[in-house]
């Protein structure tokens, strides 16, 4: 396959985000060439635990909640019949999803934020005491002081709802190229152009489309999205055990642990990083004592799985706004450029991302509003990131502004 | 189905085979050796020089027919246990080839066996003349075994 | 966290060497091996091996083993068997599991020894139970002493398969055939011959289509292939065999030159991807030394004298001094063994490995 | 099932699905992990990755040193949660 | 039982298999002869067992593979836990060893 001189539509990036939107184009017959720099699903979308979480962390925010809830839901309601509209087994299962407290001090952080989130109009979440949460999932350590149950939650395997998109794209038309990188985005008189290609080719289109996540400020620097590495292991396939996607806090990281995949593998992981500086961030090698300290999880979260055997590490590196919301919209001040990056929580947005980008390039409007998530509101805004940082870190970084 | 077959045909011309003059006048050692393998146990225990390697030690060996006494002490020693020793004059009508064998269980002295070609094929009837236990050569027992003088080139193994 | 000096990753015929020629160097080592005891495929080698007086030639492979743990043992050399060095992280930090236990240790040198694994063939079929590499087959006889089929088809006609199935019929195993899908056989002739001797037929330009079986081997379809090496279908022949091993070469294990990020270059005639290494064996990582199979797969005879390279350029290192002698006397003895038919490809592959591995360090 | 080749062994990932995804344009080893999982299961890769590379060799033409490897990532054998973890 | 018994007592080169001691084990509550040292898969097969598993996917069985704990193919549960790679596992007297079905089923009470 060749590539093109010229296209209509150029997204950069084949991570859930750039399929997503490249599948929702390509079904409106719009022209559409991805450039990626390695594989399909390499970055963020193929290193995370594959949990459909609509409102991971603890937001107490009314009207992010509201947001949030608005775009995840219809989220949700594409995950039902996505496996047919793609003809591709995706192993999504609506399993539900829990926040749990280890410490007194989080049980009643969860409380306050299920209150907050109940006021905001959530009608879904319950709270389940000790005994309901360990009900419900007996594999549990009864340190356990409570939980946030969400029902419409759950699991997908992140490659194939990647792969999915990408391949259903193909056949619409889309061209995908991977191993090919771009070194920026052409950009002329406040207009973009298209792209220049690692290998110095030009390729020229009507609109392009920047959906890198964390390697986004590479290409559009306007806009300070910051790189967090995330580290994970998986176990050996296990069958029937009552495990769930989790979010809780364990000495000040957060940490997950979930099913990745129908098969049953366990994944456990976290923010627990050993990273630094920003740089160091993007290594996606496992330091020893990150392989050691997120196996440690399950032994914290879980009693008795200790003789499952871990197979395999990652690190892999999510991304970071101002305000932990994505940044989803045109691109300011250059015209016929759009961005989607700065995803923590990608699963839980990325089929519906894809199609409101989509809409707002087709019809200049999207069907639900996204204006929270407007990249102008970091526009050329210097952000004062810590230069060391890690989770805990920017947790503290983020309560003080 | 195409099979690999080996014979005379296989090794004649390609070594230094024994002539049958000298073949004629009592034992001696027949090299099978037709590859350039790094190897030279052969020359290294030879004490009539009778084999050479030299270098490189790829060469395939040489056969010094005159100077080989057919002792068979190179016998146990070939990795690829190529080498035989055959004394043509064990009798009147029989020859008597020395072979390395790293089987269970060993044939016992006077016993009848089936004598076979390089292929396996069953050629004519022999006896077990002599059983050297695995032990004296580091688990390679020799065998001697007897059979038609006419198939001095064809016979190499046999079973029982 | 432990430190130690140099650390050799797997115990088998390269790493033993290395261990002993680093030893003798005064410096402190210490082997990691993932068995209960060292000396890697040696004591499953029962034949004889080739080569010249001085690198024990005509000796069996697992006496060759037990002399070489003798020697490591007299010397000193500190052993963690039973032990998976299961990663390399950044420092040169070396996870093992020991005795149970999860422990790292910081080398100043690392020797990657840790050998080659079996490629696979793919048929209908081949999952069933009675397919098996024909090395695991070998495992099975001569170390763990089971006979894991009574009639056996040998795929591949290479130097493991014909040895394999000479040390099947030394079991008591009947040997049906052997298949090779070349023209001629791939091993030695010896070695065949060996086996042609006692009525193993090998069959040229044919393959295997399936195993038949319902849930174990009962059979195989063989068939010829013409010259583009497509099976002539309606040549195929049913045989009854309860064992089918796979020979058909074997890839360097370089999980852990990887994670070290050593960089590498394939060739085809040392097995596939292997690291770039200098003439010292050291990788492009500096300090991490590569020998034996998993830098090339070769001979147990070359595997030592690499091991024995790689201890002492190592040593070299650690001690900073100079044995640039008896270094150009191992590397003699290594182009002694490269040469031949098998020897001559595989030289002039190290060769090139050396040369691109100053290309890309400069890069 | 009858005469499929399984090339994954432990996800039992046949020839044909590899194919078919290689006709989608996935070229290299880690592509067809991520795509359809094979090389993901408990030993990691160890006894498909060869195959797979052979089998994009046979329907792409790119030459096998080419082909991009799988990678590697500790651990390298399965290991005990209440082993590792400490 | 000692018609059924592969083990390679004698050997040409490798000589009498060694005086080791004998202990028990079970295979799906069948009580089999081991010797110490042993590996699991190596008793099963010796006892002619070549089928150790069955597959989650297309059900199928499988046997030893790799026969060096590589390939994961000889799992079986072994004293209620799943997975085990029996080809490198040494058998303990009183040992419980279960074919396994997929992903196999943790016997052993893990909460």
């Amino acid at each position: 396959m060749e590539i093109p001189e010229r296209t209509e539509i150029i997204i950069i990036g084949a991570g859930l985000m750039g399929c997503s939107i490249a599948y929702h184009l390509s079904k409106e017959k719009k022209e559409v060439v991805v450039f990626e720099k390695r594989n399909i699903a390499s970055g963020a979308s193929g290193r995370n635990g594959g949990q459909v979480i609509q409102l991971e962390g603890r937001d107490k925010n009314p009207e992010t909640i509201k947001a949030r809830l608005e775009i995840t839901n219809e989220n949700n309601k594409i995950l039902k019949t996505l496996e047919k509209e793609l003809n591709y087994n995706l192993e999504y299962q609506k399993i539900g999803s829990l926040d749990i407290a280890l410490t007194k001090q989080e049980w009643e952080d969860i409380k306050e934020t299920i209150k907050a989130q109940k006021k905001a109009g959530d009608k879904e979440i319950e709270l389940l005491g000790k005994k309901e949460t360990l009900q419900l999932c007996p594999l549990l350590t009864d340190n356990v002081f409570g939980s946030r149950f969400r029902p419409s939650d759950g699991t997908i395997n992140p490659f194939f709802l990647t792969h999915g998109f990408a391949f259903r794209a193909q056949k619409l038309g889309a061209k995908i190229f991977t191993y090919t990188p771009v070194k920026k985005i052409i950009r002329e008189n406040g207009k973009a152009k298209g792209v220049e290609l690692e290998n110095g080719k030009k390729v020229f289109s009507d609109i392009v489309i920047n959906a890198t996540n964390a390697w986004s400020i590479f290409l559009c620097p306007e806009i300070d999205i910051l790189p967090l590495r995330q580290v994970a292991v998986v176990t050996e396939p296990v069958a029937n055990l009552p495990v769930y996607p989790m979010e809780a806090f364990i000495d000040g990281d957060a940490i997950f642990t979930t099913t990745q995949t129908k098969s049953g593998n366990l994944v456990a992981g976290g923010f627990r990083t050993q990273a630094r500086d920003r740089e160091e961030h993007y290594d996606e090698s496992v330091e020893p004592i990150e392989l050691s300290g997120s196996s440690a999880i399950f032994k914290r979260i879980f009693k008795g799985l200790g003789d499952i055997c871990i197979i395999r590490s990652w690190s892999g590196v999510m991304a970071v706004t101002g305000d932990c919301l994505p940044c989803i919209g045109r691109y300011p001040e250059t015209k016929n450029l759009y961005i989607s990056a700065g995803f923590l929580n990608g699963m839980a947005y990325g089929p519906i991302v894809g199609k409101l980008v989509a809409e707002l390039i087709i019809y200049g409007k999207t069907s639900i509003s996204i204006d929270i998530f407007k990249p102008e509101r970091f526009y050329k805004k210097r952000i004062n990131w810590p230069k060391f940082y890690n989770y805990t870190i920017l947790a503290e970084f983020f309560a003080r502004v | 189905m195409k099979e690999l077959k080996l014979d005379e045909k296989t090794y004649f011309n390609k070594i230094s085979f024994p002539s049958f003059e000298r073949i004629k006048k009592g034992p001696v050692a027949i090299i099978e050796c037709i590859e350039d393998i790094p190897c030279n146990p052969c020359e290294t225990i030879c004490k009539f020089g009778a084999i050479k390697v030299g270098f490189p030690i790829t060469n395939l060996p040489i056969l010094d027919e005159e100077k080989c006494t057919g002792c068979g002490r190179c016998v146990p020693v070939c990795p690829g246990l190529a080498i035989f020793v055959l004394d043509y004059n064990f009798n009147e009508k029989d020859c008597l080839l020395t072979i390395p064998y790293e089987f269970l269980p060993l044939p016992e002295e006077d016993e009848k066996v089936k004598c076979l070609d390089r292929d396996g094929k069953f050629v004519c009837d022999g006896k077990i003349i002599k059983v050297i236990p695995p032990e004296r050569n580091a688990m390679t027992a020799i065998i001697s075994f007897a059979f038609p003088k006419k198939y001095y080139n064809k016979i190499r193994s046999f079973k029982r | 966290m432990e430190e130690k000096d140099l650390v050799i990753i797997g115990g088998g015929p390269a790493g033993l060497c290395s261990a002993i020629s680093a030893r003798k160097k005064g410096i402190d080592v210490l082997i990691i091996d993932e068995n209960l005891r060292p000396g890697g495929q040696l004591f499953k080698q029962i034949h004889r091996f080739f080569g010249s007086k001085e690198h024990m030639a005509g000796v069996r492979g697992f006496i060759i083993g037990e002399k070489l743990l003798k020697e490591v043992k007299e010397l000193g050399v500190e052993v963690w068997l039973n032990s998976i060095a299961y990663g390399i992280f950044k420092d040169k930090i070396i996870g093992v599991i020991k005795d149970g236990k999860n422990t790292h240790i910081k080398a100043k040198s690392i020797i990657i020894s840790t050998g080659a694994t079996e490629n696979p063939l793919s048929f209908p079929n081949w999952t069933l139970p009675g397919v098996m590499g024909a090395g695991a087959c070998q495992t099975m006889i001569n170390i763990h002493r089971v006979l894991p089929g009574k009639k056996v088809l040998m795929i591949g006609s290479g130097n493991v398969g014909l040895i394999v199935s000479y040390q099947l019929l030394q079991a008591g195993a009947e040997v049906v055939g052997i298949v090779e899908i070349m023209p001629k056989i791939g091993g030695y002739l010896v070695h065949a011959a060996k086996i042609k001797r006692f009525g193993v037929p090998i069959y040229l330009s044919t393959t295997i289509l399936e195993g038949v079986g319902k849930d174990e081997i009962k059979g195989a379809v063989i068939c010829p292939v013409d010259e583009n090496f497509k099976p002539i279908i309606k040549r195929k022949k049913y045989i009854d065999v309860d064992l089918i091993c796979i020979a058909v070469g074997l890839t360097p294990l370089n999980e852990l030159l990887y994670q070290a990020g050593c960089l590498f270059t394939y060739k085809g005639y040392l097995g596939g991807l292997v690291a770039l290494h200098n003439e010292n064996m050291e990788t492009t990582v500096e300090n991490i030394f590569v020998a034996g199979d998993c830098s090339g797969i070769e001979e147990a005879s070359t595997a030592m004298e690499e091991g024995k390279l790689a201890g002492i350029a190592a040593s070299e290192k650690i001690r900073n001094k100079k044995w640039e002698e008896e270094k150009e006397e191992i590397r003699k003895h290594l182009n002694d063994f490269r040469i031949g038919t098998f020897g001559e490809k595989r030289k002039l592959s190290k060769e090139e490995i050396i040369k691109e591995y100053y290309e890309r360090i400069k890069t | 099932m009858k005469n499929k080749k399984i090339i994954c062994r432990c996800k039992e990932i046949t020839e044909e699905e590899i194919i078919e995804v290689i006709k989608k344009g996935i070229k290299d080893v880690d592509g067809i992990k991520r795509a359809l999982g094979a090389g993901m299961g408990l030993c990691q890769g160890k006894t498909c990755t060869n195959l797979i590379i052979k089998i994009i060799n046979r329907e792409t033409g790119i030459p096998i040193d080419k082909i991009r490897q799988q990678t590697s990532r500790a651990p390298v054998r399965p290991i005990s949660i209440k082993i590792i973890s400490e | 039982m000692k018609k059924k018994d592969l083990r390679i007592y004698k050997h040409p080169i490798l000589g009498d298999m060694p005086e080791k001691k004998k202990i028990y084990i079970y295979f799906n509550e069948k009580k089999l002869t081991a010797y110490e040292g042993e590996m699991i898969a190596a008793v099963l097969y010796a006892n002619g067992i070549r089928k150790l598993r069955k597959t989650e996917r297309f059900k199928k069985p499988r046997g030893i593979f790799c026969a060096i704990g590589r390939c994961t193919d000889c799992v079986m549960t072994v004293d209620g836990i799943p997975n085990v790679r029996t080809c490198i596992t040494p058998v303990k007297n009183g040992m419980k060893i279960e074919f396994q079905v997929g992903l196999g089923k943790w016997k052993k009470k893990i909460w």
